[in-house]
C-alpha cells in the first residue's frame, strides 16, 4: 500500500511527463483529463462558434436552451444520441460503420503527444511531431471510407475530394514544420522531434520560432496556419462538406450518434492542428515575453492572469444576470446563469491558490493560445467564401509547396550562416 | 428542351460504370438540393468535375398562372400575378397592371405613377439583396446574407405599412392605387434610403474585394451579349455581357422618362460583372427613389377605370423592366371581362436557358455560381 | 547521446502476443475477403500494429515513417484506386485463381522450410542467442540521421540520393501510366 | 514456457516468416491485382520487421548507434512507396483498356 502511495506520489515531483517517467497510472488519469477536457472543449467550441458567427452576422444565435443558450450543446447532443441511426439500404455496413471510429481514433490519439507544460503531457515521444503528423493523417482514411461506404454519389465526391485535399496539403504542412524543427537544433541541446523539446528550445533560445529569423519563421507559420485550415475542412477549404454543392459531403448519409462522432472529430482535429502550430510557433506552454519581463514580479503578475480571467467571466455572468428580465417566466434561466457565474468564479479563485496556481499557468497559456486559433477558424467561416476544388489544388501544389521548398532551404542557410561563412572564408584563404 | 445544335441529348439509359473508364458521369442536381434555389433540377453531365452540358428539368412548381388567368376577371387576377416571382411582386403587379391599362387605354394618374415608381424600386432592391444573400452563400461566404436579410426587412416594413402585406403586396390597382401613401411614408422612404447608402457599401467590403470571391467569380460563367441576345437573356445578366438594354430607358414606362439614372454595363460578361452591375442597380435605384420622393405630386390616385372591364377585342403586349429581366405580358381580349389568353414572358424562365452555355467546360463548383448569379425563381420558371 | 539503460517493460509478451495476434488475423483477411475495400482496412490494421511492434523494438522514427506512409499514404492512395475502379463485379467473381492450391502448397513447402531453419541449431548453436533484444534506449532519430547524413558516419548518404531518385523515377512513370491524355 | 514469454529476435522474425507466408499465399492466389499489390505490401512489410528486429539485436552487440536495420527498413518503405504508385498506375492504365483487373485475364502482351 505504502508502495502504491509512493509510485502516484513519486511523479509529483518528477519533471519528466507520466508517459516518460513510466508512470501508468498518471498516465491513465492524464489520458482521462485529456478526454474529458477535450470533450468539454469541443462542446464549449459548438457554442462558442454558434454565438460567435451569430455575433458576426448581427443576430443572436441560440437563446432559448438555458440563458444565452449556454445548454444548447447539450440538447444538441441529446438529440443527435436520440435520433435514429440509419444505415442506408446500399451501404457497405461494416465499413459504414467503422469509418467514424477511426476519424474520431485519429483525432483523440494525437493529444497523446500535446504538451500542455513541461511535465502536463500524457507523454513525450522522441518523435513527437511525426507522430501527430501522422496519426492526424490517418483520420482521411476515415473519410475516405465513410463516403465510399455510403454507396452514393455526393459522399463518394465529397470522400474523394477530400482525401486528395488532404493529401496535398500534407505536404505544405511537413514542410513548414520541418523549416521549425531545422530552428531548434540551433539551441544547446541539438535538435528534436520531441514536442516538449521544441518548445525548451523556443524557451532556452529566448524567441518564439514566429519571430525567429524574421520573416521566415512567419511564413513557414502561414504557410501551416493555412495547411491546417484545409486539412481539418473548415472554411474557407470546407470543399469536401460543401453544403451548396455536396449537401454534406462525405457524411451526407450519417445521422444520429454516427454523425456526432464526426462532428466531434472534426473539432478535436482543429484542436490538434492548433497545439501543433501553437507549440512550434508560438511558443506552447510558456506565457508571453518569459525572457524580457522576468523576475519575480514579473511571474507573479503572469501567474495571476488565469483566476483574473475567470473572474472576468464570472463577472461578466452576474452582469447579464443582472440585466436578465425581471419575469417569473426567466427565474429559473437568471437563477442558471447566476449559478453559472458563480462555478467560474470559485474556479477563478481556485486557481489564485498559489499550489494550483504554479501547476495551471502552462496549461492556461496553452490554452488560451489554442483558443485564438480556435476563434481564427470562426473568423475565417464569417468571412470568407469557398474555393473551388481546382483553386484550392492551385493554392496547395502552385503556392504553398515552392514556398515552403523555398523556406526550408533559406531557414538552413540562415540557421548554418556561421558555419558557411567559415567554410567559405576557409576556401577563400586556401 | 435541349437544343439539338448545341447538345447531343443526355443519355440518362446507360448507368456510370465508374469515375474512370466511362468518360462521362451524369449526377443529378436537385430538385432537392441546397443550392438549386427551389425546385430545380439539372441534370448534368460530367468528365471528372468537368461539366459536359447539362439539362434543366422545370415544372415541378407549375401552378398553371396563365390558364387561371382565362378564368377570372381582369381584377380577379391581379393578386395572382404576384405569386409568380414572389420576391419581387411589386414588379409583377405593376406590369400586369400597365398591361391592362394600355388595353384599356387609360394612364394612372401622375401621383400613382410616382409612388408606382418608388415601391418598385424599393422591391428591385429588395430582390437585388436576397439573390446577393443567396448568391454569396452558394459561394460559401454565409455573412452577406444576415446582412442583406437584415437590410431587406426595412422595406418589406414599408410594404407592410403600405399595403398590409410584405411579400405578395397586391400593390397596385388598375388604373392607379388603391391606398394612398400613408402619414409619414415619404419621410420613412427618405430614410430608408440613407440607412442602406452605407449598407451596400458594407456588402461590398465584404466581397468585392475578397481575394476568394474574385477568384470564384472572374471568368465563371462567360456568355458574350450576342448569345445572350440570341438566347433573349435580359436584365443585369444581358448588361454584364456589355448590352446596354434596359426597358426603363429604351421604352420608358410609369414615368421613368422624368427620372435621371444610369445603365450600369459590364464588360466581360462572367458572375463577378454580373454582381457589379446588381450592386450599382441597387445604388441607381436608390438615386431614383429619391427623386421620386422629392418630386411626388398631389392629386388623384385612382384613373377613371369602369367597375366591370370589358376591355374591347384585341392583343397588347407590355413589358417591362423585373429585378431579374425583361417581364411581358401578352393579353388577348375577346371584349368579355376575362382575358382570352394571358401569356407571361418571365425573366426568369428565358434566363435560364443560358444555364448550359454558360456553365459549359466550367466546373461543378461553379454551375452552383452561375445558377446564383442567373437570379432564378423557380415560382416565375414554373409559373 | 549517452545511452540510457532502461528495465525491460512488464508487460511485453502481453503486448507482443496481442499484436502479433492482430497482424496475423489482418494479413489473413487482406488474403481473404472479396471486398478490395476490406482487404485496404485489413492491411492497415496490420500496418498499423506492425508500428506498434516497431515502438516495442525502440524503432520510434521507422514506426512513425512507417504510420505517416504507409498507413496514411500508400494506403489512401490504394483506397482510392479502389474507389475508381468499380468493385461490383469482383463481388460476384470467385477470388482465388485457377493454381490457388499450387499456390497454397508453394507457401507451405517455403514455410516449412523456414520452421526448419529455425528450428535446427547449426552446430550446436542456437541461431540468435536468447535474450539478444537488447533494452538500450537510443538517439533513435539522430542515430538514424547520423547514419544518413553525417559527413564520418553517414555510409549511406548515396543509397539515400538513389532512393530519391528512384522516387522521381516512380512519380514519373505512375503519372505516364495513370494519365488519360498526356 | 519461459520461451514464451521471454521475447526474443526469433519471435520477432517467426511472425515475419508468418506474414511474409500470408503474403505468398496471396500473391499466389488471388486474381484482383489491387490485392495481390496489397499481398506484396505485407511480404514487405513482413521484411521490413525482420530487419527492425535484426537492428535491435545487432544494437544488442554492437551499441545503440547500430541502426543499419532501421535504414534499411526506411529504405524498404521507400522502395514500396515506390512500387505501390507504380503498380497501381499500371494497375489503372490497364484497367481503362480491359476493364478487369483480374490478372489471369492479363493475358496479351500488347493491347
Amino acid at each position: 500500500m505504502h508502495d502504491l502511495v509512493q509510485y502516484i506520489t513519486s511523479y509529483l515531483d518528477s519533471d519528466q511527463t507520466p508517459g516518460a517517467a513510466g508512470n501508468i497510472f498518471w498516465a491513465l488519469v492524464y489520458v482521462l483529463l485529456v478526454f474529458v477536457g477535450l470533450s468539454i472543449a469541443v462542446i464549449c467550441m459548438n457554442w462558442l462558434e454558434r454565438k460567435i458567427l451569430a455575433h458576426m452576422q448581427v443576430r443572436l444565435g441560440p437563446m432559448r436552451v438555458g440563458p444565452h443558450g449556454l445548454l444548447q450543446p447539450i440538447a444538441d447532443a441529446l438529440k443527435l444520441l436520440l435520433k435514429e441511426d440509419i444505415i442506408p439500404a446500399g451501404a457497405d455496413k461494416i465499413v459504414f460503420w467503422i469509418a467514424p471510429f477511426i476519424v474520431v481514433l485519429a483525432a483523440f490519439t494525437v493529444f497523446v503527444v500535446v504538451p500542455f507544460g513541461p511535465t502536463h503531457a500524457i507523454t513525450d515521444m522522441n518523435i513527437g511531431v511525426l507522430f501527430m503528423l501522422g496519426v492526424s493523417s490517418l483520420a482521411v482514411l476515415g473519410i475516405v471510407t465513410a463516403g465510399w461506404a455510403s454507396n452514393s454519389h455526393y459522399p463518394l465526391m465529397g470522400a474523394l475530394r477530400s482525401s486528395a485535399q488532404m493529401v496535398s496539403y500534407e505536404v505544405a504542412m511537413g514542410l513548414a514544420v520541418v523549416s521549425a524543427i531545422m530552428m531548434t537544433s540551433l539551441s544547446e541541446q541539438g535538435g528534436t522531434l520531441s514536442m516538449i523539446g521544441i518548445v525548451q528550445s523556443q524557451q532556452q533560445q529566448g524567441i518564439w520560432f514566429l519571430f525567429k529569423f524574421f520573416p521566415l519563421g512567419i511564413i513557414a507559420f502561414g504557410i501551416f496556419a493555412i495547411a491546417m485550415v484545409a486539412e481539418t475542412n473548415r472554411a474557407p477549404f470546407d470543399l469536401p462538406e460543401a453544403e451548396s454543392e455536396l449537401t454534406a459531403g462525405f457524411h451526407t448519409e450519417y445521422s444520429g450518434f454516427r454523425w456526432s462522432l464526426f462532428f466531434l472529430a472534426e473539432y478535436s482535429a482543429m484542436i490538434a492542428v492548433s497545439s501543433i502550430a501553437v507549440t512550434l510557433w508560438l511558443g506552447g506552454w510558456l506565457r508571453p515575453f518569459p525572457n524580457l519581463l522576468n523576475g519575480p514580479t514579473w511571474d507573479l503578475a503572469f501567474s495571476l492572469i488565469p483566476g483574473l480571467t475567470f473572474l472576468f467571466l464570472a463577472g461578466m455572468c452576474f452582469y447579464n444576470t443582472a440585466r436578465m428580465p425581471k419575469h417569473p417566466l426567466f427565474r429559473i434561466q437568471t437563477i442558471g446563469l447566476a449559478g453559472f457565474g458563480l462555478v467560474l468564479g470559485l474556479i477563478g479563485l481556485i486557481l489564485f491558490v498559489p499550489a494550483v496556481r504554479v501547476r495551471v499557468n502552462d496549461i492556461f497559456w496553452f490554452s488560451a493560445k489554442v483558443a485564438g486559433f480556435m476563434y481564427l477558424y470562426i473568423w475565417y467561416r464569417g468571412t470568407f467564401p469557398r474555393y473551388r476544388f481546382d483553386q484550392l489544388m492551385k493554392v496547395g501544389w502552385k503556392v504553398l509547396l515552392p514556398v515552403g521548398l523555398t523556406l526550408l532551404i533559406l531557414t538552413a542557410v540562415v540557421g548554418m550562416r556561421t558555419e558557411l561563412w567559415a567554410q567559405m572564408q576557409e576556401v577563400l584563404h586556401r | 428542351m435541349t437544343d439539338p445544335k448545341t447538345l447531343s441529348p443526355l443519355d440518362l439509359e446507360t448507368p456510370d460504370k465508374t469515375f474512370l473508364d466511362a468518360n462521362e458521369l451524369v449526377i443529378n442536381m436537385g430538385p432537392q438540393h441546397p443550392a438549386t434555389h427551389g425546385v430545380l433540377r439539372v441534370i448534368l453531365r460530367l468528365d471528372g468535375e468537368k461539366v459536359l452540358g447539362l439539362e434543366c428539368v422545370i415544372g415541378y412548381l407549375h401552378r398553371g398562372v396563365e390558364k387561371i388567368a382565362e378564368n377570372r376577371t381582369y381584377t380577379m387576377f391581379n393578386p395572382y400575378v404576384d405569386r409568380m416571382d414572389y420576391v419581387a411582386a411589386v414588379s409583377n403587379g405593376l406590369g400586369y397592371c400597365e398591361a391592362v391599362e394600355k388595353l384599356l387605354s387609360v394612364e394612372a394618374p401622375p401621383r400613382a405613377q410616382y409612388i408606382r415608381v418608388i415601391l418598385t424600386e424599393l422591391n428591385r432592391i429588395a430582390s437585388h439583396q436576397l439573390w446577393l444573400g443567396t448568391h454569396a452563400l452558394d459561394i460559401g461566404a454565409i455573412t452577406p446574407l444576415f446582412y442583406t436579410f437584415r437590410d431587406r426587412e426595412e422595406i418589406l416594413k414599408i410594404f407592410e405599412k403600405y399595403c398590409g402585406a410584405r411579400l405578395t403586396t397586391h400593390a397596385f390597382r388598375i388604373g392607379g392605387l388603391q391606398y394612398e401613401a400613408y402619414e409619414g411614408f415619404e419621410k420613412d422612404v427618405k430614410n430608408f434610403v440613407s440607412f442602406v447608402r452605407p449598407k451596400i457599401d458594407e456588402y461590398e467590403e465584404l466581397l468585392t474585394t475578397n481575394r476568394i470571391w474574385l477568384e470564384r467569380t472572374k471568368g465563371v460563367g462567360v456568355i458574350s451579349g450576342k448569345d445572350c441576345i440570341a438566347l433573349g437573356v435580359t436584365g443585369p445578366v444581358l448588361r454584364a455581357s456589355g448590352v446596354k438594354w434596359d426597358i426603363r430607358k429604351a421604352q420608358p414606362y410609369a414615368n421613368y422618362k422624368n427620372f435621371d439614372f444610369e445603365i450600369p454595363t459590364g464588360e466581360n460578361g462572367d458572375t463577378y460583372d454580373r454582381y457589379l452591375v446588381r450592386m450599382v442597380e441597387m445604388r441607381q435605384s436608390l438615386r431614383i427613389i429619391e427623386q421620386a420622393v422629392e418630386g411626388i405630386p398631389e392629386g388623384p390616385i385612382m384613373a377613371k377605370v369602369p367597375k366591370v372591364m370589358k376591355p374591347p377585342m384585341g392583343e397588347v403586349y407590355h413589358s417591362i423592366e423585373a429585378p431579374k429581366g425583361e417581364l411581358g405580358y401578352f393579353i388577348v381580349s375577346d371584349g368579355s371581362t376575362q382575358p382570352y389568353r394571358l401569356r407571361v414572358r418571365p425573366p426568369s424562365f428565358v434566363n435560364l436557358q443560358a444555364l448550359d452555355v454558360m456553365c459549359r467546360g466550367q466546373l461543378v463548383a461553379d454551375v452552383i455560381a452561375v445558377i446564383g448569379t442567373l437570379d432564378i425563381v423557380l415560382g416565375e420558371v414554373d409559373r | 547521446m549517452n545511452p540510457v539503460t532502461v528495465n525491460p517493460p512488464v508487460a511485453t509478451p502481453f503486448f507482443f502476443y496481442g499484436l502479433a495476434a492482430v497482424m496475423i488475423i489482418g494479413g489473413i483477411l487482406v488474403i481473404t475477403r472479396k471486398n478490395a475495400v476490406h482487404s485496404a482496412l485489413a492491411l492497415i490494421t496490420t500496418l498499423l500494429a506492425q508500428a506498434a511492434l516497431y515502438l516495442m523494438l525502440y524503432a520510434p522514427f521507422v514506426a512513425g515513417v512507417q504510420i505517416i506512409l504507409y498507413a496514411g499514404g500508400i494506403m489512401v492512395l490504394f483506397l482510392f484506386v479502389i474507389m475508381l475502379i468499380s468493385i461490383e463485379r469482383q463481388e460476384k467473381e470467385r477470388p482465388f485463381n485457377k493454381q490457388w492450391l499450387v499456390g497454397i502448397v508453394a507457401a507451405g513447402a517455403l514455410g516449412g522450410l523456414l520452421i526448419f531453419v529455425y528450428t535446427t541449431t547449426t552446430k550446436g548453436a542456437v541461431l540468435f542467442p536468447e535474450g539478444r533484444v537488447s533494452y538500450v534506449e537510443s538517439q533513435n532519430t539522430q542515430g538514424i540521421a547520423a547514419l544518413l547524413f553525417d559527413s564520418t558516419t553517414g555510409m549511406y548518404m548515396f543509397a539515400f540520393e538513389i532512393a530519391s531518385l528512384l522516387l522521381l523515377v516512380a512519380i514519373i512513370g505512375a503519372v505516364v501510366m495513370a494519365k488519360k491524355r498526356i | 514456457m519461459d520461451a514464451m514469454l521471454h521475447i526474443s529476435t526469433l519471435h520477432y522474425l517467426v511472425l515475419g516468416a508468418a506474414l511474409f507466408l500470408l503474403g505468398v499465399i496471396g500473391v499466389l492466389t488471388r486474381r484482383n491485382v489491387v490485392i495481390v499489390l496489397m499481398s506484396i505490401e505485407l511480404i514487405l512489410n513482413a521484411v521490413n520487421l525482420n530487419l527492425v528486429a535484426f537492428s535491435r539485436y545487432w544494437q544488442g552487440i554492437h551499441g545503440p548507434s547500430a541502426l543499419h536495420g532501421q535504414v534499411f527498413a526506411i529504405f524498404v518503405i521507400t522502395d514500396a512507396a515506390a512500387e505501390a504508385a507504380v503498380g497501381l498506375g499500371i494497375l489503372i492504365a490497364f484497367f481503362r483498356n480491359k476493364e478487369t483487373v483480374n490478372v489471369d485475364e492479363v493475358n496479351l502482351l500488347k493491347w
